[in-house]
């Protein structure tokens, strides 16, 4: 794959810090839109705000980086627009499960035929550490200076029974995996949800005892436990473990295109 | 025979970040005085892509040496 | 036709194609409307969760290529701030319907009132333009809903429809104009070639650029941090002065084009009433009612209250020797009218903020020489 | 006509929004008058008393309230209670059987429009469309026919009979309408 | 039970319409409160705004009638400000689950101390009758003149994945069970949700061939599947149906106690 | 100590025990330290999903009888603007810290500003009333954020303290006062009995109600719609305006002591600067370099920007030749300043909103006699 | 014995939806033609508490008739 | 001292802000000067350049930003060339050996600042420390001893010796600084 193909190569290097994850799962979502075949005039990416919100500056895309918590209620107005384009929504544990956590539940009960790409490094990157609903129970972070007690959110879990039509979880350390979930969520079609298990060396790890990228890329290692795995483990061993795999895969009727039939039957007479 | 590889880092991305050298099998990569990362023995790449595949500035290229040559 | 009705129509009328909203009374007819009307002519309609959901659907919409639209009344109103902000700092053309109803908070749902006319001049954060309407009449309502969304398209920004419940439910006779006077306009499109496209580049002496829709083969960035003429983040001074003067004077420099109202008995007045909404009905009441009692009294009704009229207000009050700001609020716009008025002549509120319609008595009390 | 205030009141969900857009419609399309209609709910939208106003006139409307209306229909008591205040001293006043009234100048009827309704045509549903037929008929705003076609046109579909059926109980309340009239304050001071 | 103790009488008849369901919810909450003995002072009732959220207004605790969609926020205050208060929050499916959908997550994640019950009368009521994300597929709505095309939440799903220690589902029709849902919830450290199908003749009633009160309690028998047998039962039969039961049981650690815990280890100086 | 960690400070001081709110730049520390403070005291604080809900939450604890903050800036501040207006409404007290950034939309998120300026006073819908406060040292930061909590507990009311970046993120020298000069207000408490209680009972003339803490014993209902003294809704037109009325002048009525300025160098004054915040640094600044040159130049430094203070600019100002309002924003307080004054008196701009400080030469620039 | 019942029907707050009528296993309530409801048969009541418990809004009280009195 | 401009910069994470803050606190705990701490970074928070900036005067600082530094110490070559700009034109400027300045009058020292900590300290990490008290031993501004205790106040427990070190090293670089300094213009154009 060539990177100009997809990239704006001129506004590289990105932003990010030294052994930042999120410069992996971009790149895996760009290794998913070429093998999707997706021609890139019609591939439209949103974001947030956060630092994985960035990320489409750095893709040569439609791109747009809207306001913090929002980004799948605008994919949600562009796909429903034009229901040929392909919607990819980058976000982050903070922009998409925090503030912007009812639109993702919201576009998985539509299941409209949007990719949200959830980049969850456990923290807030941008604003410079404070815990995210997915933070770890006990770690700590500028606003938990004490540890953090609060239980994290399984996205996973949340999105699939929301109704999404693909879930998946995977991590920058199991690479190649990522890559595999992200082209089966471009290949299907309605809401399909991919976590990234990212790192953030500067907000996360250093507070945390992960004192550089590498310790953080062993901790996803030791602590990834594959969802057909999981399934045998009991909730207490379970707890801290990131489980990985798909957790929906479904073939749900696609939004747009329920409105278009509705569309054609009222202008049809019909109904 | 196993393959070879020549190794390009784009110095102006790297960060220095070590993820490459430390998932290179044959530990040949390594990080200058000034952060950036080396290649030490160009000659003992394997082209197995590692490097490139885990960077993520995208900052290594490994063109694999065509050994009919 | 109702007035929430007729704004459907006018945007219709305009072109629109996409409507995304959340229900609130006294809105909700303007919702139900569209879900009816715009699939049988391909449009799409989309209850969202709430309101930041729609404005941003509305946004998101728009970049698509779609003429898009929302509704709402105050709380919600309160809520699309945000992204209001957004549109305006990225240029998205976008109406928002905002039919008022009495406030602050809950306040009185059913009930009329003009509290919102500063919130949707400075509602959202940071220096930003507005461009608001007023309809003080169901054929206004069409009218000005068409206009909101030809402005919005034109100058690429959010336009605000301000209606009140009293225009929102009131039903009247209306005469629509023939279609073939009513002139639609369509945002720009660039000339280029995509790879030579920069989304803000500014070519034309109008200072507005093009926006393609996504999936027309111009692909760029788009951000609401602040941008130089590629689309991409910039906090270079110059840069950032340049874009927050542009964002305004696009809209100030055809300042004179947009101010809409209408006049009423000017010759010869000494007094002056100004209003707008439905409050300008009760004054047009009290301006006959004067008239009647032979009373040299003139009429302004504004139907642009933002930007504010300042010329139009000064050169027809400057010879008054009373003026009389008409609302339905504590005083929001009287403030305008005293900050562009010379000291000299008295500006005095009719004002009522109860959840009823001001009177034409109200009104008229304030007048001089009434008793 | 000059400026002419009607108002139509009762409980939330009796329907009389509808019979005010009704009769405002037929005023638009059948007439050359001007017209102007408005509503008003309980605190929000649900339940207590309701209105629908409408005003009448030969010319433009400006002040688009009813504040003295000329006719007041009022389906129950707290629609009474509510809104009979502000009528004019000799303006119409039509209120059902059970609505407990106080005495006035004005020409008063005390019309069972519910019971009757609620006998002849097995529901209350079409109370509203009763009342409207029978403050058209009283004034004769348009003429019965053209009514019937405003209605028709607004009502769902498969009610048209019952409608029709409604229309007519109006009109025929209209014709006897004295039957039902009270004595007005004046008239008892007479006795 | 005496009326007198909780309600506040000379604020009956409430402005519910004739046959509306929520009367009958209102009824088990207020059962609930006296089967757990609740000091009435040390109880808060917080809504939103809607139909449903009116019936504060009925109920003589300390009584918050809030803005749409976020009473659960406001009830986090309040719980943490205050854990030894009782809280409650009646919501609706607009209130709860389209506007206010984040907060309920959120707070099933953090599991904090309140009381969460929707009055799920499947459509707005308050606004007069437009589709909610509760609505079945196919109903009439004022906003969905051509039939709801939008998939409705389970929310006794979402909110057992999002972490609720409590969660059930009744309807008006099975009062008894509602009220034994409602016992069992407020006896519960943690978060409870229960969900109450309501009836709604005037709006959704009306225009879905359920012509009165009755059928809508007629339809509730027909359509509710105890969630036991809906275990056996394959997803197309469940289709429409209403699932009833308890959703979630559990005894994860209750957010303000937790926080107490903090407050005590910082002032001791441990940790 | 930094402005933000001073705020937190004067806030803890006038005894805040709880905090709820949403990380953004650049108010974070604030919260932050929040965090690690409030525990220590026994308080609570909570990083809420997001800024509506910090609202929310932040006017819940308040009725639990907490003394509650909020911090944020910009976009976080529109969002939390329908919620400002309950708390309005119901009168809770609480304090919104605004440490603004420049705007609109996400703008340049850590560059100062005083965008927010009009949205502070009329961000939320429906007419309502604001008070407002602007530090422009660390040492006012601290004292301003004493002084909110106060008069949010006094008044019952929300209380803005408006920053910006430059003044949140500074660190300079500063005293504080001794704890014993601090006067500590809390919330009126009811007298009589707890079935006697009506939450909305105008017993004294400073026309506020008292508050008790839920689970007190005291039981009321509390609602944002139109409500009489018993807290439930009433949409009686007599009953609505007298609330309105009351919320407003609640306030009005001790404006004058709540008006905070400080004044430089105006006697024999013919020029003067106005300016609040941060500006107001640079204002100083140009003051003295003015006063060296010789000018005869006054200053005028607001504390309080809402309500404005009318009568102290009237006074301060109505001698003057010419008066330059410096601010950083494209004219915001300024409508303000030429409402109140009279035309014949040149009122100019120092303005600048490209993120940049506002300098002393520029404010100097607008001087007359300067060259 | 089976249980007997005295049924009051608070007028102020019954709203006619026959929602009692329906659930009264006795069949003893019927709306009046003003649209409230009545106890037709009070004989019939056999104090089940049904109507009681499916008033949507509380305007039934039934009062047990003790028997041994 | 009247009014001096201090200006801090390099990338993001080389905690010259922290230094920036030190310095201030010392001047405020151990002088009776006023002193202002001022910082600004990229356009969000992350990456890119970044800048800590104090002033420190015998009087009241109105006007709180730095316009024209008296000093300023640049680690990268993007903070160089963001930030190098308005430095007065006999201001002092310490820049790492790695950045490429230009030629400019007043006096420059280019000293391998990151390589030396790292090779003496083992870790850049307390390249900020160092650079803090390099500027405060050529200056003095409060004595070694003051700034090491406000230092090891507020750096993380068991870095303590470390920083020590730190402190050392830029003592001992100020001591040395000659040896860096490169030729002004008017030097070169002299030779
Ligand atoms: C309305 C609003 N609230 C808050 C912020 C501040 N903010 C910017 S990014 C962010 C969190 C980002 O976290 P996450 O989404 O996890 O992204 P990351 O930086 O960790 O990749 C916050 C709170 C904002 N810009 N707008
Ligand atoms: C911010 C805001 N948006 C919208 C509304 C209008 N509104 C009031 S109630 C309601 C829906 C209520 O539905 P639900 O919660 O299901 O309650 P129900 O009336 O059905 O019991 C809406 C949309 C509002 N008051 N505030
Ligand atoms: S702060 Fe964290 S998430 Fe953001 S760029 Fe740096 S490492 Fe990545
Ligand atoms: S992984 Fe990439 S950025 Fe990191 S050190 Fe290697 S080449 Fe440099
Ligand atoms: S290609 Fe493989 S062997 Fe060669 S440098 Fe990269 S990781 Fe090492
Ligand atoms: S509208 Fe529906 S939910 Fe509201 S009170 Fe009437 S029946 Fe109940
Ligand atoms: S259930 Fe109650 S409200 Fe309904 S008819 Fe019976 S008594 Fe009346
Ligand atoms: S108590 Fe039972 S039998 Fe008696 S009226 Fe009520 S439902 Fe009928
Ligand atoms: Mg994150
Ligand atoms: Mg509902």
């Amino acid at each position: 794959m060539e990177l100009e193909k997809y990239f704006r190569i001129e506004k590289l290097p990105h932003i990010w810090c030294p052994g930042c994850g999120h410069g992996s799962v971009m790149m895996s979502i760009v290794k998913g839109i070429d093998k999707a075949g997706w021609d890139p005039t019609k591939v439209v990416v949103v974001s947030g705000i956060g630092c994985s919100s960035r990320a489409p500056g750095y893709m040569n895309f439609n791109t747009l980086h809207t306001v913090h918590g929002r980004p799948i209620a605008f994919a949600t107005g562009i796909k429903l627009a034009n229901p040929e384009l392909k919607v990819i929504v980058i976000t982050g544990d903070g922009d998409g499960a925090a503030i912007g956590g009812n639109h993702l539940i919201h576009a998985c009960r539509r299941n409209i035929g949007i990719n949200v790409v959830l980049f969850n490094n456990q923290i807030y990157g941008m604003t410079s550490g404070q815990y995210s609903p997915m933070t770890p129970q006990g770690s700590m972070a500028t606003t938990s200076p004490y540890g953090n007690i609060e239980p994290p959110f399984d996205l996973c879990e949340l999105t699939r029974s929301a109704g999404a039509n693909f879930v998946a979880r995977g991590t920058v350390y199991h690479l190649p995996k990522l890559d595999n979930y992200m082209e089966k969520a471009f290949a299907r079609e309605g809401f399909s949800y991919v976590e990234a298990i990212s790192q953030c060396p500067t907000y996360y790890g250093r507070r945390n005892k992960l004192r550089s990228p590498l310790e953080m890329l062993e901790w996803q290692k030791k602590n990834a436990v594959d969802i057909k795995k999981a399934q045998d483990m009991d909730p207490e061993e379970l707890k801290g473990k990131i489980v990985t795999g798909i957790f929906a895969e479904k073939d749900e009727e696609e939004y747009t295109s329920k409105y278009d039939q509705l569309i054609s039957s009222v202008q049809g007479g019909k109904k | 025979m196993p393959k070879k590889g020549n190794v390009y880092i784009n110095e102006n991305w790297c960060k220095g970040c070590e993820i490459c050298a430390t998932f290179c099998p044959k530990k040949i990569l390594g990080l200058r005085g000034d952060g950036k990362m080396e290649v030490m023995d160009p000659e003992n790449c394997i082209a197995c892509n590692q490097c490139v595949l885990r960077c993520p500035d995208y900052a290594i290229k490994v063109e694999v040496i065509d050994n009919n040559e | 036709m109702q007035g929430n009705e007729a704004c459907v129509e006018g945007a219709l009328d305009a072109g629109v194609t996409f409507y995304a909203g959340y229900p609130i009374t006294p809105s909700s007819e303007i919702a139900e409307d569209f879900a009816a009307k715009l699939p049988r002519v391909g449009g799409k309609f989309i209850q969202m969760e709430d309101e930041i959901a729609s404005m941003a659907a509305v946004v998101g919409a728009s970049l698509a290529g779609e003429k898009a639209v929302t509704a709402t009344s105050g709380p919600g109103f309160s809520l699309k701030q945000e992204i209001i902000g957004f549109a305006g700092m990225i240029e998205a053309p976008c109406v928002v319907m905002n039919v008022q109803r009495a406030g602050p908070s809950t306040g009185l749902p059913t009930s009329p009132a003009q509290g919102d006319v500063m919130q949707a001049r400075w509602g959202t954060h940071g220096d930003h333009p507005a461009l608001v309407l007023c309809p003080s009449s169901v054929a206004d309502a069409y009218l000005l809903s068409f206009q909101a969304v030809n402005w919005a398209e034109r100058f690429r920004t959010p336009v605000i429809l301000l209606l009140d419940e009293t225009i929102g439910h009131l039903r009247e006779r209306v005469i629509l104009p023939r279609k073939d006077e009513m002139v639609i306009a369509n945002r720009k499109q660039p000339q280029g070639s995509p790879e030579s496209f920069q989304p803000y580049d500014i070519l034309d002496e109008d200072l507005i650029p093009p926006l393609p829709p996504y999936g027309s083969g111009f692909r760029f960035h788009t951000t609401g941090l602040y941008h130089d003429e590629t689309g991409f983040p910039s906090n270079r001074p110059e840069v950032t002065h340049r874009l927050l003067e542009r964002l305004h004077q696009k809209i100030d420099k055809y300042k004179e084009t947009l101010f809409l109202y209408e006049t009423y008995g000017l010759r010869q007045a000494n007094q002056l009433i100004i209003s707008y909404g439905a409050s300008a009905r009760s004054a047009k009441a009290a301006w006959r009612i004067a008239r009647e009692k032979g009373l040299l009294v003139g009429l302004l009704i504004l139907k642009t209250i933002w930007p504010f009229p300042e010329e139009i207000v000064t050169q027809v009050g400057h010879d008054k020797n009373n003026i009389v700001v008409a609302e339905m609020n504590r005083g929001q716009l009287i403030g305008e009218v005293e900050r562009v008025m010379d000291k000299r002549i008295p500006v005095r509120g009719a004002q009522r903020a109860d959840g009823v319609l001001i009177t034409p008595e109200q009104i008229l009390a304030k007048l001089e020489g009434v008793n | 006509m000059a400026r002419y205030e009607i108002r139509l009141s009762g409980a939330g969900g009796q329907g009389l929004i509808l019979a005010g857009i009704i009769l405002a419609e037929a005023v638009v399309k059948f007439t050359d008058k001007e017209v102007i209609q408005t509503q008003s709910y309980g605190p929000e939208a649900r339940g207590g008393a309701s209105k629908a106003e409408v005003i009448i006139s030969d010319e433009e409307i400006d002040y688009p309230q009813v504040n003295k209306p000329d006719f007041l229909l009022a389906l129950t008591q707290e629609a009474y209670n509510k809104y009979n205040r502000d009528l004019k001293e000799y303006g119409i006043m039509v209120v059902d059987e059970r609505v407990d009234i106080a005495m006035r100048g004005g020409p008063t009827y005390v019309v069972p429009i519910q019971k009757l309704t609620q006998e002849k045509l097995g529901t209350r549903m079409v109370v509203n469309v009763v009342s409207l037929a029978l403050f058209n008929k009283l004034h004769e705003v348009v003429e019965s026919e053209k009514l019937k076609e405003v209605v028709l046109a607004r009502v769902p579909k498969g009610t048209e009979e019952l409608n029709e059926k409604a229309l007519a109980l109006g009109e025929e309340l209209a014709s006897n309408l004295n039957q039902y009239k009270i004595k007005t304050k004046e008239e008892e001071e007479e006795e």
